[in-house]
């Protein structure tokens, strides 16, 4: 099956990339623009049918890997 | 010629497109070309045999265009070990070392996708240097923008700056030097020029000659994708169902997979496994494959299935021009496959036996047992187009007198003004984001010499290395343009104390078959020779880039001079920072006053005309021995030499540079105006910082070469009797704030 | 002194660090492979800059994983000292032996530079050469310097003396001037609890022989030397 | 109101930072996990009420600043 994690910055971390997008819209003239945070985004194929499974496995790999969770949240979805 | 009888003739594939006219077209081959091709092949080819000759007979691979006029240039040297006609030219640099460099480009890629563009250029030059079996030991990048005030320049600097950076960065090789112009010329096609130096030792130097009958050929780094596909694009999607996935793509690179091969191939490199290796660069694994087998006269089979894919469904058509980066085809001693692939798995990266070499000089590809390509090598080669193409020179136009030029009504602001125009500001905003410093060799590092000096591993030895050109003087006159190029870059060398040893070059101009610009070409080349011969300069690697148009607007000629040099002790190198109070400025060389194409002309007067500062390689020669003795002499505490924005220009860079301040004035009784001895881009001289001034003028006079004192170092105002006095911080700040804040601004 | 060099793939300061130790000790250290989870003993663990695995994802963090540093993490527990620079201060946070963590540079792009360090405490096996309040110039080469910890973290570190080095103007200032990447307050370099683990961006490696760029790196590695022999 | 972006890369371009990730989870016992890849996802504030001018202008700003439409696609999603 297929699986999407979002990882995203605690709050109250800094994000130097979104606020420098932030900024940057502005500037373009975006000025309805407000705060800005940036993520990641992984897509991931895995060999798996169990959903539970899948889920356990991915909460591992999110909390070894996939996120820093001293400063990142991380969030997945399985899909198909 | 006959044509040989094939045992084996192709397979057309399911889906294969019958052969049309308009196929032949989109894959750049000219009518003429095909029917050469119907000769060689004496049949129809399938697409993918098509799709070689259209790789293989390209502009950027056959070098058809400028063949004839590259041959003129000259190419030995008791120095040299490898001249043009490998992957990069090798010189001895003594202790049983070799520097091994080229300079390539990468400028249409890099206005299309700016970030992978400049970054792909920059792995393509780090392997061809490290294939010949050399540790890469240092980057330069020649960059031409557009107009600063071009909507798509900011996006472009920014792109192709942090392309380089990422890739550079990452190998952990130091880009230590460079070049960055701007003009409208370049409004629509960018130039992006990288160029690697690697040491080697010369008895462990690798060349792509195929040996060895039956020897296997191997595939290794990344996988192949289909990445970069171009020519054929259309006619390629017909043959397969899934278009969407099909549309080529931006090549990108992948620096770290890049690392690892550098390091997985020296490894292997240190065994005796390897009987020849060439890196996959433009026309991937079709040049690459070809030239093994046409250098080394032999044949070759291929099971283009077992070559590592990327995606699913690719073809043959698809993985013989496919130009996914970061790969390298290799021959090895029979028997040597387990060894070679241990170390590549350990560097985890992909590793195939994809074929073998044979004696019928022709390359047989095959798709899961199936013949689907079968093309005589030689023919192939020997006979590819050429092209005498006819050109026009470009009439030498006239001189400018320097009363035809106004002198400036504020000379402070007219220093501040040029200090602070686009071509002169510091590049300090790009060069901080290259990584200088690592493998803490760097001894001149940006911006503090005229060429950047950096320790030869394992030895107090240095090498200086810089990329030089000034594509207006070009324009206006390509002979004088192409001399001056190559005598500034040798000039630049000779500031640092090193002696210059060799060339490499990137020729960027416009539409070859518009006769003025193959005039540009062709004069450039000749300029370019009388210099390199006149100097003991030779050229031994380069690369051509025709066709940089947009909608019938040419580049300026660019042709780019990199250069290295040798000092024998690093320590004793100078650089241009003026740091110490009390010093005798000396001018040496001999000032006219040529106002010229200066810039001056163009930034103060906005005029771009006249002829270009003539260059006397004799003189050049003896002012820049003479510099250089001094040097070995330490009797030099700062050298610079003196071009964009001549005299006042060097000076005002040495002292903002060191943080020391400088009073001069022009020697009594020249009878040249102000103005142009200030501003006048006279070629063939120096400044120089020395403790001992009056030694130094005799020397000069004793060996012939102009000399004058023109001042003392100190203070922090930079002073010209009765006409400048300024600040250093005021300049510094002026000539730092240029880049940084245009690069900070949104249209 | 006896130390060991990690090597990544990728890793590509390791050479500098060998350099700079085999001329302050005369002795080469030992490279130790990423995937050796066993190495001989030694008195000091380096964990070199560069880009491990390409410094994608989150720089540091695949390095963090690999079966090396699960043994780095065991000797460090037993008081071998653990140095990590640059890319090896980023492995050695998303490892957990240090607090905080490196993100991006405030200005979003990379900088190679000489910076001014102001040293904060004589007092570790790290610092021993230089003093307290001393300014020092070496070099940073980074896009992901950008030192960041939480408030409690920050005010465990300065309650305890953790920080090292911070980011400062030539005359030891220590304000936004000098600070090349927007490290919260200017840290530049942090030890653990015990001090016997010390990570900082900066390259004193880089800062040895006075032909290519000054000595000011020097005396991190004598100090080490005393210390460790 | 808040908007959610993200950006993929297109089919068929290298993903050096996936295909890492890939290789790093399979090292470390995930050996199910196939084919990864990563993008980015991008949180704005926007003060802006009406829906479809809010996707007309996030629309712009995608293709001016948020992807690189040369190898990147993106998909805008509206919420709250
Ligand atoms: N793209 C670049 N990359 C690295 N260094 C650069 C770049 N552009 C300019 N520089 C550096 O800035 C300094 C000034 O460049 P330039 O004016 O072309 O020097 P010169 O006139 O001595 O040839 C040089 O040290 C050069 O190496
Ligand atoms: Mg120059």
């Amino acid at each position: 099956m297929k699986a999407r994690v979002h990882v995203t910055l605690k709050n109250g971390v800094l994000d130097p990339q979104g606020k420098a997008i932030g900024h940057s819209l502005n500037r373009l003239g975006f000025a309805e623009v407000g705060d800005v945070r940036q993520g990641k985004f992984i897509e991931l194929e895995i060999a798996e049918t169990d959903q539970a499974r899948a889920r356990a496995r991915l909460d591992e790999m999110c909390r070894k890997l996939l996120a820093n969770t001293v400063i990142e949240n991380y969030s997945i979805e399985l899909v198909g | 010629m006959t044509v040989a009888i094939e045992k084996n003739p192709p397979v057309m594939l399911p889906n294969e497109p019958i052969i049309t006219p308009q196929i032949v077209a989109e894959h750049g081959l000219a009518p003429d070309e095909y029917e050469r091709l119907l000769k060689i092949m004496g049949r129809t080819p399938t697409m993918v045999e098509l799709g070689i000759f259209s790789a293989m007979w390209s502009e950027h691979c056959s070098y058809k265009s400028s063949k004839v006029w590259l041959k003129k240039l000259p190419t030995s040297a008791p120095w040299v070990i490898q001249g043009p006609g490998e992957n990069a030219g090798v010189i001895d640099i003594g202790d049983g070392q070799a520097a091994i460099f080229k300079m390539e480009s990468h400028n249409h890629p890099s206005y299309i996708e700016p970030y992978q563009g400049a970054a792909t250029g920059v792995g393509g030059i780090l392997r061809d240097v490290f294939t010949m079996g050399a540790r890469p030991v240092a980057n330069l990048n020649a960059l031409r923008f557009g107009d600063p005030s071009h909507p798509k320049t900011r996006h472009l600097v920014s792109g192709v700056v942090a392309g380089i950076g990422g890739y550079g960065n990452c190998m952990g090789i130091p880009t230590v030097g460079g070049e960055t112009n701007f003009h409208a010329a370049y409004n629509g096609n960018i130039l992006v020029n990288a160029m690697t130096v690697g040491i080697a030792a010369t008895d462990k130097i690798f060349y792509a000659a195929a040996a060895g009958l039956g020897n296997p050929m191997v595939y290794v780094g990344s996988k192949t994708g289909r990445d970069g596909i171009h020519g054929a694009t259309m006619s390629s999607t017909e043959f397969n169902e899934d278009s969407e996935s099909k549309r080529p793509t931006v090549q990108v690179g992948d620096p770290f997979v890049e690392k690892l091969l550098l390091e997985a191939c020296l490894e292997l490199m240190a065994t005796d496994a390897i009987v020849a290796i060439q890196d996959m660069g433009a026309a991937g694994l079709t040049s690459s494959s070809f030239e093994m087998a046409a250098k080394g006269g032999l044949g070759l089979e291929m099971a283009l299935d077992q070559v590592p894919m990327r995606e699913t469904g690719m073809n043959p058509y698809e993985l013989m021009l496919s130009e996914s980066q970061e790969r390298m085809l290799i021959v090895l001693k029979p028997g040597r496959e387990d060894e070679a692939r241990k170390i590549f798995e350990k560097w985890e990266l992909d590793f195939a036996v994809i074929g073998h070499l044979t004696d019928t000089e022709r390359m047989v590809l095959s798709w899961h047992g199936e013949i689907v390509g079968n093309i005589p090598i030689p023919p192939l080669v020997t006979e590819a187009p050429m092209y005498e193409r006819p050109w026009k020179l470009t009439p030498l136009p006239d001189v400018l007198d320097a009363s035809q030029v106004p002198a400036p009504t504020d000379w402070n602001a007219s220093l501040l003004a040029l200090m602070s125009c686009p071509d002169l500001a510091s590049k300090a905003w790009i060069w901080h984001q290259y990584d200088h410093l690592i493998m803490g060799n760097t001894a001149i590092r940006p911006q503090d010499g005229d060429a950047a000096v950096v320790r030869v591993p394992g030895g107090s030895k240095g090498l200086a290395m810089t990329s030089d050109c000034t594509p207006r003087y070009v324009q206006a006159h390509p002979e004088t343009g192409g001399r001056q190029a190559v005598a500034e870059a040798w000039r630049n060398i000779t500031a640092t104390g090193a002696r210059p040893l060799a060339v490499t070059d990137n020729m960027n101009f416009g539409n070859p078959t518009k006769p003025e610009i193959m005039g540009q070409f062709a004069g450039a080349i000749m300029g370019m020779a009388e210099a390199c011969k006149a100097l003991d300069f030779p050229v031994v690697s380069g690369n051509v880039s025709l066709y940089n148009e947009t909608e019938g607007r040419p580049i300026l000629p660019t042709p780019t001079i990199g250069a290295v040099g040798v000092i024998d002790d690093v320590a004793m190198a100078v650089g241009s920072r003026l740091r110490q109070a009390g010093l005798g400025i000396v001018l040496i060389g001999e000032t006219k006053g040529w106002l010229g194409q200066s810039l001056y002309l163009r930034e103060a007067c906005g005029r771009e005309e006249g002829a270009p500062p003539p260059v006397d390689l004799a003189a050049e020669r003896r002012n820049g021995d003479f510099v250089r003795a001094q040097i070995a002499g330490r009797h030099v505490a700062a050298c610079h030499d003196l071009s964009d924005g001549g005299l006042l220009v060097a000076l005002a860079e040495m002292c903002i540079a060191g943080g020391t301040g400088a009073t001069v004035a022009l020697p009594k009784g020249t009878d040249v105006p102000s103005h142009a001895f200030l501003y006048g881009e006279d070629q063939a001289r120096y400044l120089i910082a020395t403790g001992s001034p009056d030694q130094m003028l005799q020397a000069a006079r004793a060996a012939g070469v102009p000399a004058v004192l023109l001042g003392y170092s100190g203070g922090d105002l930079l002073v010209v009797e009765g006409l400048v006095a300024l600040a250093l911080a005021g300049i510094k700040s002026v000539h730092e704030a240029w880049l940084p804040a245009y690069m900070n601004t949104t249209d | 002194m006896k130390a060991a060099i990690l090597v990544f793939p990728g890793s590509n300061r390791e050479g500098d660090v060998a350099q700079a130790i085999e001329l302050v000790t005369g002795r080469k250290p030992e490279m130790v492979w990423h995937g050796d989870g066993d190495f001989a003993k030694t008195d000091l663990i380096v964990v070199p800059g560069g880009f491990s695995y390409g410094d994608y994802l989150r720089c540091g963090a695949m390095a963090a994983q690999s079966p090396v540093m699960a043994e780095v993490k065991r000797r460090a527990a037993q008081g071998v000292p653990v140095l990590g620079i640059c890319n090896g201060f980023q492995i050695v946070t998303e490892a957990g032996l240090l607090p905080g963590t490196l993100i991006r540079n405030s200005h979003l792009k990379f900088v190679c530079a000489d910076v001014h360090l102001k040293v904060e405490t004589s007092q570790s096996l790290f610092t021993n050469r230089y003093q307290a309040g001393q300014v020092i110039k070496v070099p940073v080469a980074h896009a992901e310097g950008n030192y960041f910890a939480d408030d409690d973290t920050l005010k465990r570190l300065e309650d305890r003396g953790q920080v090292a080095f911070r980011y400062c103007a030539p005359d030891g200032t220590v304000d936004g001037s000098g600070n090349p990447n927007g490290s919260i307050r200017n840290i530049a370099g942090v030890f653990n609890e015990t001090k016997t683990v010390m990570g900082l961006m900066p390259h004193p490696e880089n800062a040895i022989e006075s032909v290519f760029g000054g000595t000011d790196g020097k005396a991190l590695f004598e100090g080490l030397v005393e210390s460790l022999s």
